[in-house]
C-alpha cells in the first residue's frame, strides 16, 4: 500500500477546499452542490479510515511548517486524534445528508454548506493539532465557521441573544490564545506530548502554573459548556436542526472537551497536574455541571432546549472522566465522547424530524408523535435510553467504566453522582417518550395528523445513527470498536 | 550680541506665534497664513545655524534647504487655498 | 549613452516618469497608470533580490556620499515597505479601474492617476531615503498627492476632510523642518548616520521631540488623530484603500527609524507614546462602535490600529530588544494589506447597494455576497484572529509583552481585540442576516471581476500569516532594527 | 566733501520718509494718507539714492540705483492711483 | 561700544515679531495679508543681514511674492463668493476662550523650549562648509547655494520640482472649471504700468537665473520673477487662459521634472551613478536644468495664481450627499 506522509493534510483538505468552491457554487446547482458535498464528506471518511489503519499499524505522521521563529505550525496523528477524527469524519457523512434534506428549499444554501465545510474542517484540524498554537489556530475557525452557520435563520429578535453567543465564544478564544501566549512564554514550546511539557514549570513556579491551568481550562470550558460558562449554548439552539446536531454532537463543545483532554494530558500531563491539585476541583467543577444541566433539563418545554441542557450535562462525563485521573475513567471518557456525539445527533436529527414534520417543537406537542413518526422516533427512543444509561446501550459503556474510574480514584462521590445524573436524565427524557408513545395524539393537534412530509434524506440519517448507539454499546469490546481504541489511546497518555 | 542670537530667537519666536495661529485661528485663510509663519520660524533656524562669524562665509548648504523648503511652502499654500476657495464656492452655493 | 540602471532609482523615478505621462496624456492614464505599477513592482522586486543575496544597498546619488550628498539605502525593512507599497498599489489601482469607471468620473479618472504615482513616487522615496531633510521633502510630496486624492470627489464633506488633513500635514511637516533645524545646529550634518554621531544635547531633544510629533501628528496618533477618520471615511474608494492603507506608514515608518537611530531618552517617554497607543485603541474602538456609517467605521479602525502599532513601538522600546521592533513592522505590513481590502470591499458594498449606512446594510434589495466576504476575510486580518498576518503580528506583540511582565499592554491588547470583534461583528451580522424586515431579498450577484482585486489582498492578509516567518527574517537583513548602519 | 553731501541728502531723505510715515498714521483719511505717503515717499526714495549712488565706487551701481528708483517710483505711483481707485470704487458701492 | 547695526538688528527683529503678532491678530483679512507681506519682506532683510541673499531673494520673490498674490487672489474669491465685502468668512462653532488660551499656553511653553535648546546649542556649530569648500571644484558651478541645489543635494531640488507639480496637479483638480469671481477692474493707469514693467521684469527673471551660476540668484528666484509676468498678464486679461492651451500648460508644468530626472538618470553609466554629472559638462548640464526647471517654475506659479483649469465651462455634475 502507498505510504502517503501528507494523508493528515489531504483529509483536512477535503473540507476545506470544498468550502471555497461550495461558497463560489451559484446558488441554483443545487445537484452538483450535494455531489461535492457528499463525495468529500465520503473520500473523507475513506482516508480517515485509512489513516486509522495506518496509525495502527504504527505509522506515525507529523507535519510540520514554521510560523514564526520557534513556533510551528504542526499536524499530527496520534491514536486520539484518530478518535476526534472518525467521529467527526463519520458524523459529518451523516450529518450531509440530513442536511441536504433539511434544507432543499431554504435560502443562502451555498453559504451554508460552505462554511458546514470549514467547521469541519476545523473540527478536524482542532484533532489533529500538534501543539497548542495549531489547536487554537482551528479554534478560532471553528468559532467564526460556527457564527454564521447558528444564525442562518435567525431573525431580528434572536439578534439580542446573540450578542451573548458572540461574547462567549470570541472571549473564550482570545483566553485561549492568552493561555498559549502564557504556555509559550513559561515552557518555550507548545507542543502536546503525553506526559506534558510543563514538569519543571510546575516545579519552579508553581502559581504561574496553576494560574494558566485556569487560563487554558477556561478558554476551553467556554465550547465545552462547562459552568458557569455555558449560558451560550442554550442560546445556540435557534440553529437549525442539522447546526445544532452538528455543534452539539461533533464541533464545538467536543472542541472544548477535546481540548480539555489534550490540555490535562499532554500540556501538564496527567501526573504533573495531579501533583499540582488542580485536577480535584476541575473534577468537582464537571459534577455541578453535570447536575446543574439536567436539572435545568427538567425545566424546557422546548425540546432543543431541553437537549441543549442535557449536552451541558452530559459533555462534562468527559472533563470529568479525565479530571479524575484514573486510566478507567479515561477509557470512559474517552469512550463517551464518541458515544454522546452518536446519542446527541441522533436526538437533534429526531427533532428536527418532528420540527419538519409535525411541526412539533414542543414536549407539550409531542403526545402521539410515536405512531406518526414511528422510524424517527424510535431512534429518539433508543438515543434517550443510551443517554440514561440502560444496558446494554452506549451510554451505559462510557457510565460503567467512569464509575470504576471514580472508584479506582478514591473518589467515591462519583457514583452517586452518575446515578443522581441518571435518575434526572430519566426524569427528563422518560416523559418524552412517554407523551411519544403511549399518549393520543388527537388530544393536542387539530384533526388527523396525516402522513409528515419528509423524505429519505431526513428520516435515514438519525436511524443510522441510532444503529451505531447500539452497535457501540453491544460490541464495546470487539476489535476496532470505539472502546477498544481507547484503551490503546489511554495506555500511550498514561505512558503505561 | 551677534545677529545669529537676535535672529535665532526671533526665528523661534515666529515659529510660536505661527504655532498659536495655527492651533487657535478661525478664519481658514488665517490658519494658512499661520502655518506660513511657522515655515518662516523654521527658515530663520536654518539661516541662523548656516551663520558664520565674519569675514567667514556661511555654509550655503542650509540656505539650499531654505529656498527648497520656501518653494514647497509655497505649493502647499496653493493647494490650501484652493481647497477653500472650491469648499467656499460649494457653501456659498448651498446657501443660496 | 545607455545608462545604468538601479532598481532603487528606478522605483522612484519610474512612477515619476508615469505620474508625467499620465499628466500629459489624460486619456491614457489609466493604461500608463497600471503599467507603470507594474514595472515599479518589478523593480522592487529585482531590488528585494539584491538585498537577499547581498544584504543592505547604498547609492549615493550624485557620487558625493553622505553628508555633502544624499544616499540612498535599502535593507530589509524598507524592501518589505516597498513591496508593500507596490503590491498593494497594484492590486488598488486595479480595482480603480473599475470603481472609477461610472460616466460622471472622467475628472476623477483623469486625476486619481498622476496623483497616486506622485504619492509612490513620495512614498517609494521615503522607504529609501537616509537624510531627514529629505524625508520632509518626500513628506510633503506626499502630503500634497494624498489631500488631492481625498478630495478627488470633490464632495463638500471631502473637501472639508482634505482641508483638516491640508492643515494637519502641513503642521506636521513644519514642526518635522524645524527639528531639522535643531539637528543641523547641533550636529552639522542630516544623514542618519549623524543622527547616531550626534552628541545628546538640548537642541537634540527639541529636534528628537519636534520631528516626533509632527511624525505623530501626520500618522495620526491618538490624539492628533482628528483629521484621519473624516478624510478617509470621505474619499473615494481607492483613494480610501491608498491612504488608510500606505499612506500613514510612511509617517510611521520613519517614526520607526527616527526612534532607532535617536533612542527616546527616557522609559516615561516611551511609557507616554504606548499610553496614546493605548488611548488610541480604546478611544478609536469606542467611535468605531458609534459610527453609523460603514466607510467611517473603517476609518476608526485604522486610529486603532496605529494605536496597536505604537503599543508594539512601546513594548520595543522598553525592552529594548532589535526583536521587539518585529512586531510593529508585522503589524505595519498587516494593516497595509488588510486595510486596503477592507476599504475597496467597503466601496464596492457601497456602490452595490449605494448607501453604507450600517444599520441599512441588511435591508438591501442585493447583496454584494463576494465583498462582503473580503470585508470579513479583511477583518479577520484587522482582528487578529489567525492565521492572518495581523494575528502574527498581535501574537509577537503580546509575547513580548508577557514575556517582559509587561501585563498592561497585554491587557489593553486584548481589550482592543475584543473592541475590534464587537465593532467589526456589527456590519458581519448585517451582511449575515437576511429576513429581518422580510424584505425581498435578491439573489447574490455571485462574481464580479472588480472584486478581485480586494479579495486577492483579503486573502494575502490572511495567506501572509503562514510567511510570517520568511517575512521577519527579510526584514533583518541589512540591521535595520541595529546600531550599525 | 562728497561724503558729507551725500550723508545729508540721505538723512534728508530719511526726514521726508519719517514725515510721510507720521502722515500715514495721524491722517484722517485714506486719501490723504496716500497723499502724504506718496508725496513724502517719492522725494525720500528720491534723496536716499541720489546720496547712495554719490556713495557708490562704479558708475555702473550708480546706473542700477537709478533703475531702482525709477521702478520704485512708477510702481509705487500705480499703486497709490490703484488704491485710491479702489477706495474710490468701495465709496460708490456703499452708497449705491 | 555696541555696534550700531545690533540696534538695528534687534529693531528689525522686533519688528518682525511684532508685524507676525499684529497679521495674526487683525480682525480684517485683507490687512493681515498686507501686514504679511510686510512681515515677509522684513524678515528678507533680515536674511540679508544673516548674508543669505539667495534665501532673502527667494523669500521675497515666493514666499513673500507670490504667496501674498495667492492669498489676495483667495481672499477676493471668498468675497465674492460669499457675495458681500465683509471679512469674516468661516461659519465657525466659536472656539471657547479658555481653550484657546490653554492652546496659546502650550505653544508658548513649546516655544520657551525651543528658546532654550536654541540658546544651548553651539553658536557657529559644525556644518558642511569645509565639505563644499571642497567640493565646489568638482561641482560645475562658482556659486556654492547653487552647487548644493543642483548637485550636491540635486535630489532634493527635484523633489521640490516634483511637490510643486504635485501641487499644480492637485490645484487643477480641486478647482474644477467653475466661473470665478471676475478679476477686478483695474484701469487704464495700472496697464500702462504693467506694459512697462513687463520687459522689465522678463530681463530680471533671466538675469537672475543666469546670474546663479556665480553670484546669488538661480532658478527658483528667476523663475518666480518670471511668474510675475504670468501674473501680471493675468491680472491685466492680456492672456486668458482658453482649453486648448491646456496641452502646452501641462507641458510646460513637467518640462523642468521631467528634464531634470531624464538628465539625472541619463547622466548614470560608466561607473556613475544616477545625478552624477560629468565633470566636462557640469556646467551645461545645470544650466540645462536650471532653464527649463525656470521654465516650469515661472508657468507653475502662474498658473498655481490662477488657480483652476482652464475648461470649457459646462454644469457639472455634483454628488453631494
Amino acid at each position: 500500500m502507498m505510504d502517503a506522509p501528507l494523508l493528515p493534510l489531504f483529509i483536512l483538505m477535503t473540507s476545506l477546499l470544498a468550502a471555497p468552491i461550495l461558497f463560489a457554487l451559484p446558488e441554483r446547482s443545487a445537484r452538483l452542490r450535494t455531489g461535492i458535498n457528499l463525495s468529500m464528506a465520503a473520500l473523507k471518511v475513506a482516508l480517515v479510515g485509512w489513516l486509522s489503519l495506518k496509525v495502527s499499524q504504527g505509522v506515525i505522521y507529523d507535519l510540520r511548517f514554521e510560523m514564526l521563529p520557534g513556533l510551528e505550525f504542526k499536524l499530527q496523528a496520534d491514536p486520539l486524534a484518530i478518535l476526534f477524527i472518525a467521529l467527526s469524519a463519520v458524523l459529518w457523512l451523516i450529518t450531509t445528508v440530513y442536511s441536504v434534506g433539511y434544507l432543499e428549499h431554504g435560502p443562502h444554501r451555498a453559504r451554508f454548506f460552505g462554511f458546514f465545510s470549514l467547521c469541519v474542517a476545523a473540527t478536524v484540524g482542532i484533532a489533529m493539532s500538534g501543539n497548542l498554537f495549531t489547536f487554537l489556530l482551528f479554534y478560532e475557525l471553528l468559532t467564526l465557521a460556527t457564527y454564521p452557520l447558528v444564525i442562518h435563520r435567525g431573525d431580528v429578535f434572536f439578534f439580542i441573544d446573540w450578542g451573548i453567543y458572540v461574547i462567549y465564544t470570541l472571549a473564550g478564544g482570545l483566553v485561549l490564545l492568552l493561555g498559549t501566549l502564557g504556555l509559550w512564554v513559561l515552557a518555550g514550546t507548545t507542543d502536546f506530548v503525553p506526559g506534558g511539557v510543563l514538569a519543571d514549570v510546575v516545579a519552579e513556579t508553581p502559581l504561574a502554573a496553576k494560574l494558566l491551568f485556569v487560563v487554558l481550562i477556561g478558554a476551553l470550558g467556554v465550547k465545552a459548556a462547562l459552568f458557569p460558562f455555558h449560558a451560550w449554548l442554550p442560546i445556540a439552539m435557534v440553529a437549525p436542526a442539522p447546526v445544532s446536531a452538528l455543534l452539539h454532537a461533533v464541533a464545538v463543545v467536543k472542541a472544548g472537551a477535546f481540548g480539555i483532554m489534550r490540555v490535562v494530558y499532554e500540556v501538564f500531563g496527567i501526573e504533573t497536574a495531579q501533583a499540582l491539585g488542580v485536577t480535584v476541583p476541575l473534577a468537582v467543577l464537571a459534577g455541578i455541571t453535570i447536575i446543574y444541566g439536567s436539572l435545568r433539563a427538567i425545566t424546557q418545554d422546548d425540546i432543543k432546549k431541553r437537549l441543549a441542557y442535557s449536552t451541558v450535562s452530559q459533555v462534562s462525563y468527559i472533563t470529568l472522566g479525565v479530571a479524575l485521573a484514573s486510566p478507567i475513567a479515561a477509557i470512559g471518557a474517552l469512550a463517551h465522547l464518541i458515544h454522546q456525539g452518536l446519542m446527541k445527533i441522533t436526538m437533534f436529527m429526531a427533532a428536527g424530524n418532528l420540527a419538519e414534520g409535525l411541526g412539533v417543537k414542543r414536549v407539550s406537542q409531542m403526545d402521539g408523535v410515536g405512531r406518526a413518526m414511528p422510524g424517527t422516533m424510535l431512534a429518539f427512543s433508543l438515543a434517550a435510553l443510551g443517554m440514561i444509561g440502560l444496558p446494554p446501550l452506549a451510554g451505559f459503556v462510557s457510565k460503567w467504566y467512569l464509575a470504576q474510574g471514580g472508584l479506582e480514584a478514591g473518589q467515591d462521590w462519583v457514583i452517586a453522582l452518575l446515578l443522581g445524573s441518571s435518575l434526572l436524565n430519566a426524569i427528563y427524557f422518560l416523559p418524552m417518550l412517554h407523551r411519544a408513545w403511549f399518549c393520543d395524539a388527537a388530544a393536542q393537534r387539530d384533526g388527523a395528523p396525516g402522513r409528515p412530509r419528509i423524505g429519505w434524506m431526513l428520516a435515514a440519517p438519525p436511524i443510522t445513527t441510532a444503529v451505531l448507539v447500539l452497535v457501540a454499546g453491544g460490541f464495546a469490546n470487539a476489535p476496532f470498536s470505539p472502546l477498544e481504541w481507547t484503551r490503546f489511546i489511554v495506555a500511550i497518555e498514561y505512558q503505561e | 550680541m551677534t545677529p545669529d542670537l537676535i535672529y535665532g530667537v526671533t526665528g523661534i519666536a515666529v515659529f510660536g506665534i505661527g504655532l498659536v495661529g495655527a492651533l487657535c485661528a478661525q478664519e481658514r485663510l488665517r490658519r494658512v497664513l499661520a502655518l506660513k509663519l511657522c515655515s518662516v520660524g523654521a527658515g530663520f533656524l536654518l539661516v541662523v545655524g548656516a551663520w558664520r562669524e565674519p569675514p567667514d562665509t556661511p555654509d550655503p548648504v542650509p540656505h539650499a534647504l531654505v529656498i527648497t523648503g520656501i518653494v514647497v511652502m509655497v505649493s502647499a499654500t496653493a493647494v490650501a487655498l484652493a481647497l477653500i476657495r472650491r469648499l467656499q464656492t460649494l457653501e456659498a452655493e448651498d446657501d443660496a | 549613452m545607455t545608462p545604468d540602471l538601479d532598481p532603487m532609482i528606478l522605483a522612484i523615478f519610474l512612477p515619476l516618469f508615469g505620474a508625467i505621462a499620465a499628466f500629459m496624456l489624460p486619456r491614457a492614464a489609466a493604461l500608463i497608470g497600471l503599467v507603470t505599477l507594474a514595472m515599479t513592482t518589478g523593480a522592487v522586486f529585482w531590488l528585494a533580490q539584491r538585498v537577499l543575496a547581498s544584504g543592505a544597498v547604498i547609492v549615493p546619488l550624485g557620487g558625493w556620499g553622505a553628508p555633502l550628498g544624499i544616499d540612498l539605502r535599502a535593507d530589509g525593512l524598507s524592501v518589505a515597505m516597498l513591496l508593500l507599497t507596490s503590491a498593494v498599489g497594484f492590486l488598488v489601482s486595479v480595482a480603480a479601474l473599475d470603481s472609477l469607471k461610472g460616466a460622471d468620473q472622467a475628472r476623477q479618472r483623469q486625476y486619481f492617476w498622476p496623483l497616486w504615482l506622485l504619492l509612490l513616487t513620495g512614498m517609494n522615496g521615503v522607504y529609501l531615503s537616509t537624510d531627514i531633510f529629505n524625508l520632509y521633502v518626500m513628506i510633503e510630496v506626499i502630503a500634497l498627492a494624498a489631500v488631492g486624492l481625498t478630495v478627488l470627489s470633490g464632495t463638500k464633506a471631502a473637501l472639508r476632510a482634505g482641508l483638516e488633513y491640508m492643515y494637519a500635514s502641513i503642521l506636521g511637516a513644519l514642526l518635522f523642518l524645524m527639528g531639522v533645524g535643531f539637528v543641523y545646529m547641533q550636529a552639522g550634518r542630516l544623514d542618519f548616520a549623524g543622527l547616531i554621531a550626534a552628541e545628546p544635547s538640548a537642541a537634540m531633544s527639541a529636534a528628537l521631540a519636534l520631528m516626533i510629533v509632527g511624525l505623530l501628528l501626520k500618522t495620526a496618533l491618538f490624539p492628533l488623530h482628528f483629521w484621519l477618520p473624516a478624510a478617509h471615511a470621505n474619499a473615494t474608494a481607492p483613494a480610501s484603500a491608498l491612504l488608510s492603507g500606505l499612506v500613514v506608514k510612511a509617517a510611521l515608518y520613519i517614526f520607526l527609524r527616527l526612534t532607532t537611530y535617536m533612542p527616546l531618552p527616557d522609559e516615561i517617554l516611551i511609557t507616554l507614546i504606548g499610553a496614546l497607543g493605548a488611548g488610541a485603541v480604546l478611544w478609536g474602538g469606542l467611535q468605531a462602535l458609534r459610527a453609523e456609517r460603514l466607510k467611517l467605521l473603517v476609518a476608526w479602525s485604522t486610529v486603532v490600529q496605529i494605536g496597536l502599532i505604537f503599543i508594539a513601538f512601546a513594548r520595543a522600546g522598553q525592552v529594548g530588544l532589535a526583536e521587539s521592533w518585529k512586531a510593529a513592522a508585522l503589524l505595519i505590513l498587516a494593516h497595509g494589506v488588510a486595510k486596503a481590502a477592507m476599504f475597496l470591499a467597503a466601496g464596492r458594498i457601497k456602490d452595490e447597494i449605494g448607501h453604507d449606512r450600517i444599520r441599512d446594510l441588511d435591508r438591501a434589495p442585493v447583496r454584494p455576497t463576494l465583498a462582503q466576504f473580503t470585508f470579513a476575510l479583511a477583518a479577520i486580518s484587522l482582528i487578529g484572529l489567525p492565521p492572518s498576518l495581523g494575528f502574527i503580528g498581535k501574537w509577537s506583540l503580546m509575547e513580548g509583552a508577557m514575556a517582559a511582565g509587561y501585563w498592561h499592554w497585554v491587557a489593553i491588547t486584548m481589550i482592543g481585540t475584543f473592541m475590534s470583534v464587537a465593532y467589526f461583528s456589527r456590519v458581519l451580522s448585517a451582511f449575515l442576516r437576511f429576513d429581518r424586515v422580510r424584505a425581498p431579498v435578491g439573489e447574490h450577484q455571485g462574481w464580479a471581476l472588480a472584486d478581485a482585486a480586494p479579495l486577492t489582498l483579503a486573502l494575502t492578509a490572511i495567506g501572509l500569516g503562514l510567511m510570517a516567518a520568511p517575512i521577519l527574517r527579510f526584514i533583518e537583513i541589512g540591521y535595520p532594527f541595529g546600531a550599525a548602519l | 566733501m562728497l561724503e558729507l553731501f551725500a550723508a545729508t541728502l540721505i538723512t534728508l531723505g530719511t526726514v521726508f520718509f519719517i514725515a510721510g510715515t507720521v502722515g500715514l498714521l495721524r491722517f484722517p483719511d485714506i486719501y490723504c494718507r496716500l497723499h502724504a505717503l506718496t508725496k513724502a515717499d517719492g522725494l525720500g526714495l528720491a534723496l536716499v539714492a541720489f546720496g547712495v549712488a554719490i556713495l557708490a565706487a562704479t558708475p555702473g551701481a550708480a546706473f542700477r540705483i537709478a533703475l531702482i528708483w525709477f521702478f520704485i517710483a512708477v510702481s509705487s505711483a500705480t499703486c497709490g492711483h490703484l488704491i485710491a481707485r479702489h477706495a474710490r470704487l468701495a465709496e460708490g458701492g456703499r452708497h449705491d | 561700544m555696541t555696534d550700531p547695526l545690533v540696534i538695528f538688528d534687534l529693531l528689525l527683529a522686533l519688528a518682525i515679531v511684532a508685524l507676525a503678532i499684529a497679521a495674526l491678530s487683525v480682525r480684517d483679512l485683507y490687512a493681515m495679508i498686507v501686514l504679511f507681506v510686510i512681515f515677509g519682506l522684513l524678515s528678507a532683510l533680515a536674511w540679508v543681514r544673516l548674508s543669505a541673499p539667495d534665501v532673502a531673494l527667494a523669500e521675497a520673490a515666493i514666499g513673500t511674492g507670490v504667496t501674498g498674490a495667492l492669498l489676495l487672489k483667495t481672499l477676493h474669491h471668498l468675497r465674492f463668493a460669499s457675495g458681500q465685502r465683509s471679512a469674516c468668512m468661516t461659519p465657525a462653532i466659536p472656539v471657547p476662550t479658555g481653550v484657546m488660551l490653554a492652546n496659546a499656553a502650550f505653544c508658548g511653553l513649546i516655544t520657551l523650549g525651543l528658546a532654550v535648546a536654541f540658546l544651548g546649542a553651539p553658536a557657529a556649530g559644525p556644518g558642511f562648509d569645509a565639505l563644499v569648500a571642497g567640493a565646489m571644484p568638482a561641482s560645475g558651478v562658482d556659486h556654492p547655494v547653487t552647487g548644493v541645489l543642483l548637485n550636491f543635494r540635486a535630489y532634493d531640488t527635484l523633489m521640490e520640482v516634483v511637490v510643486l507639480l504635485a501641487a499644480v496637479v492637485a490645484v487643477w483638480q480641486i478647482e474644477r472649471g467653475l466661473s470665478d469671481a471676475p478679476s477686478p477692474e483695474m484701469g487704464e493707469v495700472w496697464q500702462g504700468f504693467a506694459r512697462l514693467a513687463l520687459p522689465a521684469i522678463v530681463v530680471v527673471g533671466t538675469y537672475l537665473l543666469w546670474v546663479g551660476a556665480e553670484a546669488p540668484g538661480g532658478a527658483f528666484q528667476g523663475g518666480a520673477v518670471l511668474a510675475a509676468v504670468g501674473l501680471l498678464l493675468l491680472l491685466t486679461r492680456a492672456y486668458v487662459p482658453q482649453p486648448h492651451h491646456r496641452g502646452i500648460a501641462r507641458g510646460a508644468f513637467v518640462l523642468g521634472t521631467g528634464v531634470f530626472a531624464l538628465v539625472a538618470l541619463l547622466v548614470a553609466g560608466g561607473g556613475r551613478v544616477a545625478f552624477e554629472y560629468p565633470l566636462d559638462h557640469a556646467k551645461t548640464l545645470i544650466l540645462l536644468i536650471e532653464g527649463m526647471v525656470t521654465i516650469s517654475i515661472a508657468v507653475t506659479l502662474a498658473a498655481l495664481f490662477h488657480g483652476r483649469e482652464p475648461v470649457a465651462l459646462r454644469k457639472e455634475v455634483r454628488h453631494d450627499t
